[in-house]
């Protein structure tokens, strides 16, 4: 494949179903491809990275283990959108640092650059 | 007191089937019992044979088997809603000519009655929605 | 008639539970539910004066959720979960 | 089984997916049943009883079709939720005129009389 | 780039789209995104200003649902959905 | 042009499928091809076998098989998410001593980097949220 970048959003919950993890998922396999791939955290997508997670609680996966070794696979760049966190009064200290955020139009700006883009 | 549950989510897109899970666990050891579990809507596919995640995630149609069987629960699995998500028992795919079946022991398909007769029926019906 | 309210998300399932809640019932949170603590904490402070609310550990301790604004909620494990749906005559679930 | 009344409460959408066809199937069985059934429409479960649906367009079965011959089956109680139908901009004449108006409380205070309620 | 967005349902996926739909871009509500024209039309009104609206008929149809405040929203078939797909250069579906 | 499309819903609680078949067909109609179909997330109930709606209802699978037959479009259900959700086809089934397989014939189970590959390589990718 070419070296097009790729863009996954992620606009779901951690827990509810499988969706947020399915996302992630799609998100290693572009990088395992060493396609430029980047993630941006939207909506309740933001709660991926609340910190003190437990999912053992449930029991289900760790999404927050995972997120910790996205370098790793070579995914450098998640993105948060700060609107989604203040409508959701959270704090980015609540949340694991690996991201950058991205303020006001952000998101906007960054997504009309990208010509590859997979929603969940 | 004895209890009904109404399930009506799968691993999917819900949480349900662990919540009720857990919950089913929780009646029990309260010292309750239990007389029917019915799974409707996306519920029914917490009865699939053929469900088989990845090791580190749970198997619930697993989880609900081990627990009906031991605690000699009605696990009823809705016959419509079944059809229409490909859930069969070996009875159903013979009559409509499918090509296998995939409802796992324990469970039994049967008609939205059940889930009536549970509602008036029991103490408590709890239902654990998508 | 006392009534346990369980809610597994916020948006509808909130909205419908708080027409219907009567002074005197339970409001449990659960699964996506707990979020309501970050979201809607105002919402459940006026609530509180009513009626009693309680939050389903598990959940909670999954998602990293805290309770922020200390509102007055119960945390609850699954049997006490189950207690509640004995001591309320019946249980409405909102999703 | 006894003559305790049953109450369904159904608030989703018509054709998103079954949730709304399932939630009127068990109304109708337990109409069958000779229980006394009643059925509450509230939040996008309104959307159900809206005329001119058309569901051949997708296709899907006609849920209309089906409210108009709920009385046939024994159920002569639909409640809409007044306050639903506000905050959809709904009037109440655009509606298959089979229900009853719930307004302000009314909704509150009748399930507070049920004792056998199933929610979808 | 110009960008087609699908939304098939009000709440996050509306508000989602809202957040990043640029002047240019088109918006087609699909499925039970088409009861956007009854819930929230004065936001409608105003997107209308930088972006082109189009609902998916047979969505409108199926659901009984009307162009109650004659907004400036053009009815596309499947055939139409599929035009929009191929003059924008990218789709976005929020659901 | 060339498309590609994911579904990622079936007919349980979700428009998805209805609305990614409707498409494709308006799609092929437009003189455009389709090089793959994705099935990802409960979108994988759309390849199921046994799925047996009543008479009045649609079966998806069977329409989907027809369409991508007859357009020689490949099917490819994420195998992932198909095993998590009880959706297994005959090698599958045997490698993991499950009672029975259930993908419908006219399709193939298959890693997500195959929808990686329709995103770069084709011209349009559509995704049909759940």
């Amino acid at each position: 494949m070419s070296q097009t970048s790729v863009c996954i959003i992620s606009s779901q919950s951690p827990y509810r179903g499988q969706g947020a993890r399915e996302a992630l998922d799609a998100a290693l396999v572009s990088a395992s491809y060493d396609l430029p791939t980047s993630l941006v955290l939207m909506g309740d997508g933001v709660y991926q990275l609340l910190d003190h997670q437990a999912p053992d609680q449930l029991p289900r996966k760790n999404l927050l283990a995972m997120f910790k070794s996205l370098e790793l696979y070579g995914i450098d760049t998640v993105y948060v959108d700060s609107e989604s966190l203040a409508e959701r009064g959270l704090e980015s200290e609540q949340l694991l640092p690996v991201y950058t955020l991205l303020e006001g139009d952000g998101v906007a700006t960054f997504l009309a650059t990208q010509a590859k883009v997979l929603n969940f | 007191m004895n209890y009904a549950l109404a399930v009506y989510g799968a691993t999917g897109n819900s949480q349900a089937g662990q919540t009720a899970l857990s919950f089913a666990k929780a009646v029990l050891a309260s010292g309750h019992s239990i007389s029917r579990i019915f799974f409707y809507q996306d519920g029914v596919q917490n009865a699939s044979s053929l469900s088989n995640p990845p090791q580190d995630e749970v198997n619930l149609p697993s989880e609900w088997q081990a627990l009906v069987q031991q605690h000699g629960i009605d696990a009823v699995v809705c016959i419509a809603a079944a059809l229409r998500r490909g859930i069969v028992d070996a009875g159903e795919a013979e009559r409509y000519q499918l090509p296998a079946n995939n409802l796992a022991e324990g469970f039994e398909l049967s008609g939205l009655g059940q889930l009536l007769e549970s509602l008036i029926e029991t103490d408590r019906l709890i239902t654990f929605g998508a | 008639m006392a009534t346990l309210h369980t809610v597994n998300k916020n948006g509808q399932p909130l909205e419908l539970c708080l027409r219907v809640v009567n002074k005197g019932d339970s409001l449990l949170l659960i699964e996506d539910g707990v979020y309501a603590l970050f979201e809607v904490p105002d919402i459940l402070a006026e609530l509180i004066k009513d009626v009693s609310l309680y939050v389903l550990e598990a959940d909670v301790l999954a998602r990293g959720v805290s309770n922020r604004n200390e509102l007055e909620i119960e945390l609850v494990d699954y049997q006490g979960f189950v207690s509640l749906t004995e001591t309320n005559e019946k249980t409405l679930s909102w999703f």
